[in-house]
Formats: structure tokens, C-alpha cells, sequence
């Protein structure tokens, strides 16, 4: 006995994959996290006597430019895996790099409003609005930052595993694009939270 | 993520395994799982050592530390002296060494990373690199928050609970506390999925919820609390180690004068946020202690008792819900900080209620003896013990979770014995207990019963002498976390209480110096057992060759009955296992 | 023993020969005044600890405007604020001692210069902590149980002036200067200062007291030569502050 | 004297609300004792009379057991007495109903490490505004110079003066960390956030000084952050008072 | 999951769709800032809400939510009832603080 059993195929009671459930249960305690740091968000603007309202300290354009740059990789990602279902590999990997290009436009704009902030001497430690801003943006960066190796892993070692089991491919990049969605996700709720009120 | 692709070319080159591959980097569960036991038994003794020196200060304020008091640096301990600064890093690293690094990695990482995999007749975890992963971020994680001691101004001092502001304008050692305690949390989170995904998706053919062993019940659960309980302290952890680093002041209001300076940040924080998300996970973590450590003696008393556990399903349906009410409670732990009489009466009344559960598993357990054929050999004695101490911890949790007696007891030594009740002779006995229990699996020989018997009697009176007298100290009213209590009338006034519990510490450490060398004595000339079940066991991880080979089973194992199948009647002998086809 | 008398005079004796040329130089000598009298001064609390008030018979005043008889001025931290850069100092090898007595600290106001130990003493049979909070050096927390009774430090940076706290005690405040020279003085009862061996030159002297602030003025010394610098604070300064 | 105050159990209760909390600690302590006792009993007869000796062959089936179900539905129904007859009671009369300004004595508690400031309004009854930036070696309550309410308002640092068998309404804050006041004989915990003025009360019965202790680590000087409380006769009391504001400045400069 | 590939090409058609119902979605949200609405409780209520239908097209298409396996719908639910409790539950608390 040395297979572990399901790895590949889905369990025939639970009906999914091990790696599946593993991402969406990483993914419950993401939820948890982020959770944590909402909760603390509307602590701290409930309990304040006054807090800026986003588009006035905020640049709104860029961060809807990045909404949208972030939903379009999210449909890249998920037409990777519908191309890598009809067995097209090839398609499967240029939809791949348009979602690696667009998270890196994502981080590139991130990048310019980060940089205007400090141009001007605002930091997270200016007042709790930045203090959040920052810290939220800052872990939701990292994240596509996490993203970005991953996808990048698999196009590297993408003709490989393909040719080894095209399943166990598929079922990666499954799970890898339920990981981004979920990065896209935490964004949608972020931008009207902390550009928008 | 998986590693599939490992397996095939593992599968051609078993043999040719190197060391590191086989004994350090290892993918396998029963590697992983003896790592973890090392290294928590290690960091358990560590923590251990620092309450000792501890108890040294309490009992005899101010004098000098014997025999070893010179070894320490001029800024701890000048002249063997205990200054308070040490004293408060002690005692925040003792509560985070013997939580963090002890009891959890060694309940959940030691044995349920051995035992779970086996006793679901798995070949291994789910994902076994990120089971492997998961020790070597816990190991980093525990070697920076041991390293704190040495960085300038001296480990984490402010209580393990580490409550802002204090913990923000503490000294580097905090800094460290907070980055150890983020890789403490990732392993956790790593393992708790894999524990998850193994017990859902990898249960041998046969093997329903409903007849999964006690203990893999209870490390279900437990992982559920984990998964979802930490990462609120790891968002404080960031927030905190933002505070820290990069000036921003989540946990600091506007207008902080430390020590007569204005403290220049921007304000507006909440010092209570930081207890919110800290109690959020810490309340749970009581349960993630506590439910292994049951899950443990509920096998270790059905196979000890020669009978079938009383109310299994109750102990289930028990088990869940006290792990979901654990999510609903931990504002009791804030009833002083001003608050109101709607949320005190919610989580007070939550409180009353998560009692009912842990006094269901308790009365479930006392008439699983009734009609037994009781075995006391050592495993039986420590988790037998386990019982009884654990229902003195869980009895004296309610004047606590009642907010009117808690305004007399609230952060006094009571609480220091009310859940060390729960966490020491409780959930350490019964850890103890499931060492000496499956021994035998992992090395095939058994621990000496006399060695034993020694430390089991001496533990047992070491450790209430330390912590019965707690409750009459904390009921005269001397508040915890002091470093000497005769500063006050009614400190000074129990005080022959407090050097006779540490007299009991010495005790306890003296009983363990047995238990070392039960350990290293056994795995090298222990009584070499016959079979592969050698307390004839009902549960799947006896199926397996002894010691278990990489993959477990020699052949797929499948599941027959309940898995506490014994003394049936008409059964040939007094114990029927999971994986027996007749019966 | 011996051998580290014989260090220490070797060390001085180079130390002379290096900077031989300040042997010959003079002095700055003057008075501090407060113009407007003794003043009315707040009676501490010290019943917060029974300790501290078992250490005196009488209410103990606050000192932080003492002032004596010709209106002379105590506690005033005088030094040679600019002038001196680019020399080095050897760092005298005794150390200061700062003493807690009935808690409260014995220099209030002192000089050391950069590196120079400071030997803190703690004879009152209860805990204070001393806790300067410097602006520039590294600051520290030092806890001194009733059973320490010496602590040695030092403060490295220079830095004037650094404010001296006992958490336990919060009227417990002193002052320490620390400077690259060792030309510095603090007034005493009869509100003089004394700053000699000084080599020829033009200086500016400052005079810092803690509830009036620094006052300044130019001085030029030739070799040999005295002069004289008085300082007055009155209680008008108290706004310019 | 310190005899008979302080022992081994509930210290000496000088507060109003107190009995109330000692009798539930009490009842608590016997159903405890009574629940661990009788639990105890039952498990010790069962390792005895059924161990392998004197049973060499369990029995398969569960014992019935009605007993315990009515044990479990008792300890429910005693835990909802103790709850809603006992503990809310006390709290709510804790925390809801504080005494109104005019019959209570209101003071004001400012913990900082490793002190107490005890804030008294001073002979016209009305506390000086304070706020942190005033705060100085010297005026360590930080009161604003400029308020006039402020000037006859006085401190002591570790001691609290108050009259016996009077309602003590104390404002609570802290000026850095979290401390928590708390008076053993007063059956009294309560914190001090910084950021946050808490309002609790009290009423002592008896006279006499009694220690008041920091119950939340607060760091190096926390097990010495130590107060007094001095419960005086009225008339003790306004003497004490008197003294203090005779001692305050009259206005001008003092240092 | 052995989809045919006429169901998937179905999807893509879907996903399509959903993207673009995404991109317009969040020109409505930023439109609706521009308004500026006098009451907090509409503007947050608004801007949640129109967050909360982007989230859930986003889980739901995107990441197959709309026909999962049972045991993940657990895991969100058990998820979902913390989460609400980790937002709700200190807010109250702090609500029904004594302290001001």
C-alpha cells in the first residue's frame, strides 16, 4: 500500500479530489484571516471620531483599472482550465500567461499608488486609515504575489506534468485558479470598502 | 500541491532512501510524527525548566537561585538573583512554550500525525510534503521563540497572552514572539487541512463516521478548531507586528503617556481589539488541548475497561458540539475590561452550556468502567487519572464563567489552577498516557511498568501540590503574574502555600526524570513484545506490522464493526478488532 | 589590585601627555541666580510607598527649584556647549554614582561624559526602576529589586539632558548630561560652578536647568586666565521655555 | 489585625455587594464538592469492584443508566439558577444601576506603571478637565492649567480616601497600559484600558486600610504596584480632606 | 468531474458572460460613490451589496460553487457561521462596553 488513493481521481462518496477539498478548506481559513482584519477594520472606523472617506485620500481611477484587471484574470484562469478540459494545452498556457501578465499589471499599478503615498510622506503609521489600507492591500499584494509563483510553476513544469497525467495538470491549475479567485474575491469586497466609503 | 509525481519515482528507488530523506526531510507521517514528538517533548521539558526557576522565585523571593543562579547573565540574574524582568519572560515563554510548542505539536502533531493516518487504514496523510512542510516551518517557528531569550532586553515579557499596549512598547523580544508565532500558526493551519482531507477522503473501505476510533473523532474536531480559529491571531499577530514595525497603532489609543512621555503615534487603536482576536483563537485552543487528550483516554479506557466505550455516539454528538460552542465563549475572559450586561449574560450563559458537553463525556466515561475487567497497567493509570483531574479543572471553571464570582476571582491564582487542572494533569497525563500506550506500535518493545508506576505516583502527588494549594491562594485574593506575592498582607499571608506548591513543581520534575529514563531505556532494551497487538487492541492501527513500514499496510485494510468491540458475547475472545472479518 | 593601579596610571599619564597643551589653559568660574526668590515648592506624596515615607521624619518638599540664600541657584547643569569639537576627552575611569536615597535621587542633576560608568545605588529596601529616557542613546527599563543594591551602566552618545524616571516612584526625576568633555558642573547650595583646566579659546557656555530651560553665553579664555560668567533665571523665563 | 482579615479562604468582606458574591462562591464550592464527591464515590467503587481480579469478564452491554441522566438534567438546572438567581443579579446591580452624582462620592483612579493616581475634586467639587499632553513630573494627572475647576483639585498617588457606608462611584483609565484595580476585601476586580474612562462603584461597611493590588500584568513593576485604601468615618474623612486642600497651592507658582 | 466538451464549451460561454457582468457591476459601484449619498447605512448598504453580487458570481461560476460536492458546502457553512461571529460579535461587544 503505498498509493495515496484519491490524489487524482475523486473520492466516489465525497465526489472530489484530496487537493480539491485541501484548497478549499486553505481557503476557509483565508476567509477566517481576512475575516480578522475586516472585523478589525470596522472596529476601528466604528469607534473613531472621524475616518477620511477613500476617494478623497485614494487614487479611485487606478483601483478600478486594477478591479477590472483583476476580473479579467480571473476569467483568463478560469478559460485555462475549461481549454485544458478540451485537451488543448497549448491555448491552456497563453490563457496562463495573460493571468500572470495581468496580476502583474495588478501589482505594477499597486506599486504606483503605493509610491505616490510615500512621495508625499504618508505612511502606514500617518493615521489608522492608511494603517489598515496598507496592511490590508499589503497581505491581499502578497498573495497575488503567491499567486504569480504558482501559475508561474506550472507553465514551467506545465508540458511535463502534462505528459505525466493530464488530470493530475488539470486538477492543479483547478486549484490553483480556485486560490486566485479567491484573491479576486477578497479584492472585490477591498476596493468598495476602502476606496468607496 | 500532491505528490503523486514523487511517488512513482519513489516507488522505483525505495531503497535507496538517503538518511536526510528518511529521517529529516521525510514525507512520512510516522517520521513526521515522531519528529514532532521529539521535538514538543523537548520544548515540554524546556518550559518546564523555566517554571521551576519560577517557582524558585515565588517561594523564596529575592534570594539567590541555588546551584544554578550563576549561570545566567548579570541582567537576568545578578548574583543568582532573579530580577522582574526575567521572572515576567519566564513566565510569558513558560504559557507559550508548553502551549504552542508542547501540548499541541506533541497532541496533534505527534500523535495525531502517527496514529490518525493508521487507525483510518490510510497508506499516509493526504498530502505528505505538506505534511512534512508543516514540521519544518513549527520547527523554525520554535527555535526563534526559544533564540528570543538572547536578543537584547530578553524574551517575550508580557504574559502569553501578549495584551496591548503593554506588548507594544515591550522590548525586541516581543518582535520575535510575534514572527515565531506566525510560523507556529502556518504549521498548525498546514496540518490541520491535511488531518482534515485524510480523515474525510482516505478512510478504509467499512470504516463510516460513525465507527471511526474515538480519537480520530476528536482530532476531526480539533483540526476544525484549528483551521478556523487561528488565522484571526495571525491577522493580530500582523496587525501587532505592524504596531511594532512599522509605527501604526491598531492596538493604541490617542493620548499614551509611557512613563511620563507622550508616546508619538497617531492613535485611535483599540487595546480590547487585540483581545478580541487573541481570545478568539485561545478559547478554542483550550479545546484543542483538552479533545485530543479525551480522544486519547477514550481508547486507552475501552481497551483497558475490556468493554465497549458508554455512549459513543453521545461522546461524538459531545465532542462537535463542544467544539462549535468553544467559537462562542471567549469574551469570558474579558469580563473586567468595562463590559455590559447583554454580552456578559450571552457569554456567560454560553459558558454554562459548554459545561453540559464536557460534563456529558465526563459521566460518559465513569460508567464506561461499570462492568468492566479493569487493567491498571501504566497507560490505564494515567488516563484514568486524566478523568477525575480533568473534572476539578472543569468544575472550577464555573465561578470563573459566572461574572459575579469572577469579580472576586478574575486573574487570581484560581484561574492558574483551574486550567492547569485542565491542561496539566489533565491533557500532559493523558499525553503521558498515550506515550506508554502506543510505544509498542512505534518500536515494537514496551516501556518498563515499573519505571512507570514511579512516575505515575509521583506525578500524580507532584502535580496536585502544585496546584490544589492554587485555589486557596487565589481565593484569598493574590493576583497572578506576581513576582512576589508578600508585597501584599494576604500574599505573605499564603505563602507557605506557594513554597509548598513549589516544592511540589520540584517533585513533578523529579517524577520526570523516570519518565527520561523509562524512554531512553525502552527503545533500546524494552520487553520486546509477540504480536503486533500487544494490548489486544480493537482499532486498525494494531493491523499493521510492528514498526509500521513506509505505507502501513502490508495489505488494504477494511472494516468490519465499531470499533470498540470488546467482550462481545459468543465472540472467541474478549476482543473482536475493527479489521476481523469473523466475530 | 596593583597591576590595575599601575594600568590606570599609565592610561592617565598618556592621556596627559596627549593633551598636554589643556594643562596650561583657564578656567570659567561664575554664580547662578534666581532672581525672584525662593519660591513655594509641592509637597511630594511620598505616603505611596510606606517605605519611602519610613526613610524621612518631615514632609519632604519637591526639589525641582531649590534655591538658597542670596538667591542662589542649585541644581543648574553648566557646560562648555560649543567649542570643543573635534578633541577627545579620556573618559575618566571612576565612575559617577547616582544614589536612590528615601527615594529620591541623590545627585538630581549630574554629568558624565560618554562611556563613563555610572554607578546606580539602591540602599532604600524597596524597588525602583530606573528608567532614563533618552532621545539619542539607547534607552532602558533596569528594575532594582530591594536585594540589588549597585548597578553599573553607561551612556555612549552624547546627549543633554536626559530625563531620569522611577516608574515606581513618579516623583522620583533626575537628570543626566552626558558630553564628550569633561567640562561640566552643577550648582551647589551656594549656586556656584567651577569648570577648570580649560585650553584657550572661545566657548559657549550653557546653563540648563529643568524648569527653566538653557540660557547661553559666549566666553573667551586665554591660558592661565579666569573669567568669570554668571547666569540669573527668573520666573518670566518660565514662558519662553 | 491582619489576622483575622486575611486567611486561607475569602478574605474579610468590608463591601455591600460582597455577601452576595461570597454566598454564591460558597454554594458554588458545596454543589462543586458535592457533584465531585458523589462522581468520585461511584468511580472509585467502579475501579475497585470491577477490576480484572474481581471481574475477570466485562460485560458487553451499557449499563442503564438513569441516574446520571437526572444528575446531568440537575447540574443544567442548577447552573441556570446560579446564573440568572445569583451571578446577574449582582452584576447588573454592578454595572446598570450606578449610584446618582449627587449621593455617591465620585473620585477618579489614573493607573500608570506602577502607580496609582488617586484624583480628588478639591473643595468645589467639580473636577478639572484633564487630558494627556498637560502631564509633567509634576502634574502627573495631566490637569489643564487653564481650567479653573482644575485649581483647587488635588492628588495622592497609592492612596484612596473614602467614607465608610457611602456610595464610591470611581472613574477608572489608565494612562498607558492595561492595569486592573482590584481590592480583595472589596470582592472588587475591575481594568483600566487606556483610551477608556470606566465607571464602577462600591460601598465599604467597615473602617479600616486595606491593600489594593494590580490584577493584569503591567510589566517590570507590576507585583508592586500597590495601593492603600483607607476607609474613614465621614468625619475622618472630610478632616483628611480639609488637610489635603489646605496643603494645595493657593494659585501661584509652586515647584 | 468528466464534463463533455460540449458542457464545457457551455461554461465558456458563461464565464464570458460573467466577466462582463463583473466589469459593469464595478462601474456601477464606483458610479454609485460618485453620488454621495447623504445616510452611511445606504452608502455602506449599497456598496456591500453590490460587492456581495460580484462575490457571489465570482464564487459561484468561477469557482463552480453553483454545483459543488456536498462536503464543501460544509465547510463554507461552518466557515460562513464563524465568520459572522468574528465580525458581529466583538462590534456588539464593544456596543455594550460601560467604559466611554
Amino acid at each position: 500500500m503505498d498509493e495515496i488513493p484519491y490524489d487524482v481521481k475523486p473520492h466516489p462518496v465525497t465526489g472530489v479530489y484530496n487537493a480539491k477539498l485541501g484548497i478549499w478548506l486553505f481557503l476557509a481559513s483565508e476567509v477566517m484571516l481576512f475575516g480578522a482584519l475586516f472585523s478589525s477594520y470596522v472596529l476601528l472606523r466604528v469607534g473613531a471620531d472621524t475616518w477620511p472617506h477613500g476617494y478623497d485620500l485614494l487614487n479611485v481611477q487606478l483601483a478600478t483599472l486594477n478591479t477590472a484587471v483583476l476580473i479579467g484574470s480571473s476569467v483568463t484562469v478560469v478559460m485555462a482550465w475549461a481549454s485544458l478540459k478540451l485537451n488543448d494545452l497549448s491555448k491552456a498556457k497563453v490563457w496562463l500567461w495573460l493571468t500572470v501578465v495581468l496580476a502583474g499589471v495588478f501589482l505594477v499599478v499597486k506599486a504606483f499608488e503605493y509610491g505616490a503615498k510615500f512621495e508625499h510622506h504618508i505612511s502606514p503609521a500617518t493615521d489608522n486609515f492608511y494603517a489598515t489600507y496598507f496592511t490590508i492591500t499589503g497581505l491581499h499584494g502578497l498573495h497575488v504575489i503567491g499567486g504569480i509563483i504558482a501559475f508561474l510553476v506550472l507553465l514551467i513544469r506545465g508540458d511535463k506534468m502534462w505528459q505525466d497525467d493530464s488530470e493530475h495538470f488539470t486538477n492543479r491549475v483547478e486549484c490553483c485558479g480556485l486560490y486566485w479567485h479567491f484573491v479576486d474575491l477578497v479584492w472585490i469586497f477591498l476596493f468598495p470598502t476602502l476606496y468607496l466609503l | 500541491m500532491s505528490a503523486e509525481h514523487d511517488h512513482h519515482s519513489e516507488a522505483h528507488g525505495h531503497h535507496e532512501q538517503s538518511f536526510v530523506q528518511k529521517y529529516v526531510f521525510s514525507v512520512d507521517h510516522k517520521v513526521i510524527g515522531i519528529q514532532y514528538t521529539i521535538s514538543a517533548l523537548f520544548f515540554l521539558l524546556f518550559g518546564f525548566c523555566l517554571m521551576m526557576m519560577m517557582r524558585w522565585q515565588l517561594a523564596y523571593p529575592g534570594e539567590a537561585l541555588p546551584l544554578i543562579g550563576t549561570w545566567f547573565s548579570e541582567a537576568n540574574m545578578p548574583g543568582g538573583v532573579m530580577v522582574p524582568e526575567f521572572y515576567n519572560q519566564l513566565g510569558a515563554m513558560h504559557g507559550t512554550i508548553m502551549v504552542f510548542m508542547g501540548v499541541v505539536p506533541l497532541a496533534v502533531g505527534g500523535f495525531g500525525n502517527y496514529v490518525l493516518p493508521l487507525q483510518i487504514g490510510a497508506p499516509d496523510m493526504a498530502f505528505p510534503k505538506l505534511n512534512m512542510a508543516s514540521f519544518w516551518v513549527f520547527l523554525p517557528g520554535g527555535v526563534i521563540m526559544l533564540a528570543s531569550f538572547f536578543v537584547e532586553g530578553g524574551a517575550a515579557q508580557s504574559g502569553w497572552t501578549s495584551y496591548a499596549p503593554l506588548a507594544n512598547i515591550a522590548p525586541a523580544g516581543q518582535t520575535w514572539w510575534l514572527v515565531g508565532m506566525i510560523f507556529l500558526i502556518t504549521s498548525s493551519l498546514l496540518g490541520s487541512i491535511n488531518f482534515i482531507v485524510t480523515t474525510v477522503q482516505l478512510r478504509a473501505e467499512g470504516l463510516s463516521y460513525f465507527r471511526l476510533p474515538f480519537f480520530v473523532w476528536a482530532q476531526f474536531v480539533t483540526s476544525f478548531l484549528l483551521l478556523l480559529a487561528f488565522p484571526p491571531l495571525e491577522a493580530a499577530g500582523i496587525l501587532q507586528l505592524m504596531d511594532r514595525v512599522a509605527g501604526t497603532s491598531f492596538f493604541l489609543p490617542a493620548g499614551l503617556v509611557i512613563t511620563g512621555q507622550p508616546l508619538e503615534v497617531a492613535g485611535g487603536g483599540s487595546p480590547l481589539l487585540w483581545q478580541h482576536l487573541f481570545w478568539f483563537l485561545a478559547h478554542p485552543e483550550v479545546y484543542v488541548l483538552i479533545l485530543p487528550a479525551m480522544g486519547i483516554v477514550s481508547e486507552i479506557v475501552a481497551n483497558n475497561t475490556r468493554r465497549p466505550l458508554w455512549g459513543y455516539r453521545t461522546l461524538v454528538y459531545s465532542v462537535i458540539f463542544l467544539g462549535f460552542m468553544s467559537f462562542i465563549v471567549w469574551a469570558h475572559h474579558m469580563f473586567m475590561t468595562g463590559m455590559g450586561t447583554a454580552m456578559s449574560t450571552f457569554f456567560q450563559a454560553t459558558t454554562m452550556i459548554i459545561s453540559i458537553p464536557s460534563v456529558i463525556i465526563l459521566t460518559a466515561l465513569a460508567l464506561s468502567f461499570h462492568g468492566g475487567s479493569i487493567r491498571f497497567n501504566t497507560p490505564m493509570l494515567f488516563a484514568l487519572t486524566f478523568i477525575p483531574m480533568f473534572a476539578i479543572g472543569g468544575l472550577t471553571g464555573l465561578p470563573l464563567g459566572l461574572t459575579a464570582a469572577d469579580l472576586h476571582l478574575h486573574d487570581t491564582y484560581y484561574v492558574i489552577g483551574h486550567f492547569h487542572y485542565v491542561v496539566a494533569p489533565g491533557t500532559v497525563f493523558a499525553l503521558l498516557a498515550g506515550i506508554y500506550y502506543w510505544f509498542p506500535k512505534v518500536t515494537g518493545r514496551k516501556m518498563s511498568e515499573g519505571l512507570g508506576k514511579i512516575h505515575f505516583w509521583l506525578s500524580l502527588i507532584g502535580m496536585n501540590v502544585v496546584f490544589m494549594p492554587m485555589f486557596s491562594i487565589g481565593m484569598a485574593g493574590v493576583s497572578r503574574r506576581l513576582y512576589d506575592q508578600t508585597q501584599y498582607a494576604y500574599g505573605a499571608q499564603v505563602q507557605e502555600l506557594t513554597i509548598i506548591g513549589s516544592y511540589g513543581a520540584w517533585l513533578l520534575g523529579v517524577a520526570q526524570i523516570f519518565f527520561i529514563i523509562n524512554l531512553i531505556k525502552s527503545i533500546r532494551g524494552g520487553e520486546k513484545v509477540e504480536s503486533d497487538n500487544p494490548w489486544q487492541a480493537t482499532t486498525l492501527e494494531w493491523a499493521t506490522p510492528t514498526p509500521p513500514p513506509h505505507g502501513n499496510f502490508t495489505e488494504v485494510p477494511k472494516v468490519y464493526r465499531d470499533p470498540y468491540e470488546y467482550s462481545v458475547p459468543g465472540a472467541k475472545s474478549d476482543f473482536t478488532p475493527q479489521f476481523s472479518e469473523e466475530g | 589590585m596593583i597591576k590595575q593601579t599601575i594600568r590606570v596610571l599609565g592610561a592617565l599619564g598618556l592621556g596627559l601627555a596627549l593633551v598636554s597643551d589643556v594643562v596650561a589653559g583657564g578656567g570659567i568660574a561664575g554664580t547662578v541666580t534666581f532672581t525672584d526668590g525662593p519660591q513655594k515648592r509641592r509637597t511630594l506624596k511620598l505616603a505611596a510607598d510606606p517605605v519611602c515615607a519610613s526613610k524621612h521624619t518631615e514632609a519632604v518638599k519637591s526639589e525641582a527649584l531649590l534655591v538658597g540664600e542670596g538667591n542662589a541657584m542649585q541644581n543648574v547643569f553648566v557646560y562648555v556647549s560649543k567649542g570643543l569639537e573635534g578633541k577627545t576627552f579620556d573618559v575618566p575611569a571612576e565612575p559617577a554614582v547616582l544614589d536612590q536615597q528615601g527615594c529620591l535621587y541623590a545627585p538630581r542633576v549630574m554629568g558624565v561624559m560618554a562611556g563613563q560608568k555610572i554607578k546606580i545605588l539602591n540602599n532604600d529596601g524597596t524597588l525602583h526602576n530606573v528608567h532614563p529616557k533618552p532621545k539619542i542613546n539607547k534607552e532602558f527599563n533596569l528594575a532594582m529589586p530591594k536585594f540589588m543594591k549597585v548597578k553599573e551602566v553607561s551612556l555612549d552618545k552624547p546627549e543633554v539632558m536626559i530625563p531620569v524616571k522611577c516608574d515606581v516612584h513618579p516623583w522620583m526625576s533626575g537628570h543626566i548630561g552626558v558630553l564628550t568633555h569633561p567640562y561640566h558642573s552643577v550648582t551647589g547650595s551656594v549656586g556656584t560652578y567651577n569648570l577648570a583646566d580649560l585650553p584657550a579659546g572661545s566657548y559657549t557656555l550653557t546653563a540648563w536647568h529643568e524648569v527653566f530651560g538653557s540660557k547661553s553665553q559666549d566666553v573667551t579664555v586665554s591660558d592661565g586666565g579666569s573669567v568669570t560668567a554668571d547666569f540669573a533665571f527668573a520666573l518670566a523665563d518660565l514662558k519662553k521655555k | 489585625m491582619q489576622q483575622e482579615v486575611y486567611g486561607y479562604w475569602l478574605p474579610l468582606n468590608v463591601s455591600a455587594h460582597g455577601e452576595v458574591i461570597d454566598q454564591l462562591i460558597n454554594v458554588l464550592h458545596v454543589f462543586m464538592l458535592a457533584l465531585f464527591v458523589g462522581w468520585g464515590v461511584f468511580f472509585i467503587h467502579c475501579l475497585i469492584r470491577y477490576r480484572s481480579g474481581a471481574n475477570p469478564t466485562a460485560t458487553y452491554d451499557p449499563i442503564k443508566a438513569k441516574l446520571s441522566k437526572y444528575v446531568e438534567i440537575f447540574v443544567v438546572v442548577f447552573e441556570a439558577f446560579l446564573l440568572v438567581g445569583l451571578s446577574m443579579p449582582v452584576w447588573s446591580q454592578f454595572k446598570a444601576d450606578l449610584p446618582a452624582e449627587s449621593e455617591a462620592v465620585e473620585i477618579h483612579v489614573m493607573a500608570e506603571q506602577f502607580a496609582w493616581n488617586v484624583h480628588y475634586p478639591g473643595a468645589d467639587g467639580v473636577f478639572g478637565r484633564k487630558a494627556p499632553q498637560f502631564v509633567t513630573p509634576e502634574n502627573l494627572l495631566g490637569l489643564d492649567p487653564d481650567d479653573t475647576n482644575g485649581k483647587d483639585d488635588f492628588n495622592s498617588i497609592n492612596n484612596l480616601h473614602v467614607p465608610v457606608n457611602r456610595p464610591i462611584l470611581i472613574r477608572l483609565t489608565s494612562k498607558d497600559v492595561i492595569h486592573s484595580f482590584k481590592v480583595p476585601v472589596l470582592r472588587l476586580t475591575q481594568d483600566a484600558i487606556p483610551g477608556q474612562e470606566i465607571p464602577f462603584w462600591f460601598e465599604a461597611t467597615k473602617t479600616g486600610g486595606f491593600d489594593i493590588a494590580c490584577a493584569q500584568l503591567c510589566g517590570l513593576g507590576h507585583y508592586r504596584m500597590r495601593g492603600q485604601l483607607n476607609i474613614q468615618t465621614q468625619a475622618d474623612f472630610e478632616a483628611w480632606l480639609a488637610e489635603q486642600v489646605e496643603e494645595e497651592d493657593d494659585g501661584g507658582f509652586a515647584f | 468531474m468528466a464534463e463533455s466538451a460540449e458542457e464545457i464549451r457551455h461554461h465558456i460561454a458563461v464565464y464570458k458572460k460573467v466577466g462582463l457582468a463583473l466589469a459593469a457591476l464595478t462601474v456601477v459601484t464606483v458610479a454609485a460613490s460618485y453620488l454621495h449619498i447623504d445616510s452611511v447605512a445606504m452608502t455602506v448598504t449599497i456598496a456591500l451589496f453590490i460587492a456581495s453580487i460580484k462575490g457571489a458570481l465570482v464564487a459561484c461560476y468561477f469557482m463552480h460553487l453553483i454545483d459543488e460536492r456536498a462536503i464543501i458546502y460544509w465547510v463554507l457553512i461552518i466557515t460562513a457561521v464563524f465568520f459572522l461571529v468574528l465580525m458581529f460579535v466583538p462590534l456588539l461587544s464593544e456596543a455594550d462596553s460601560v467604559g466611554i
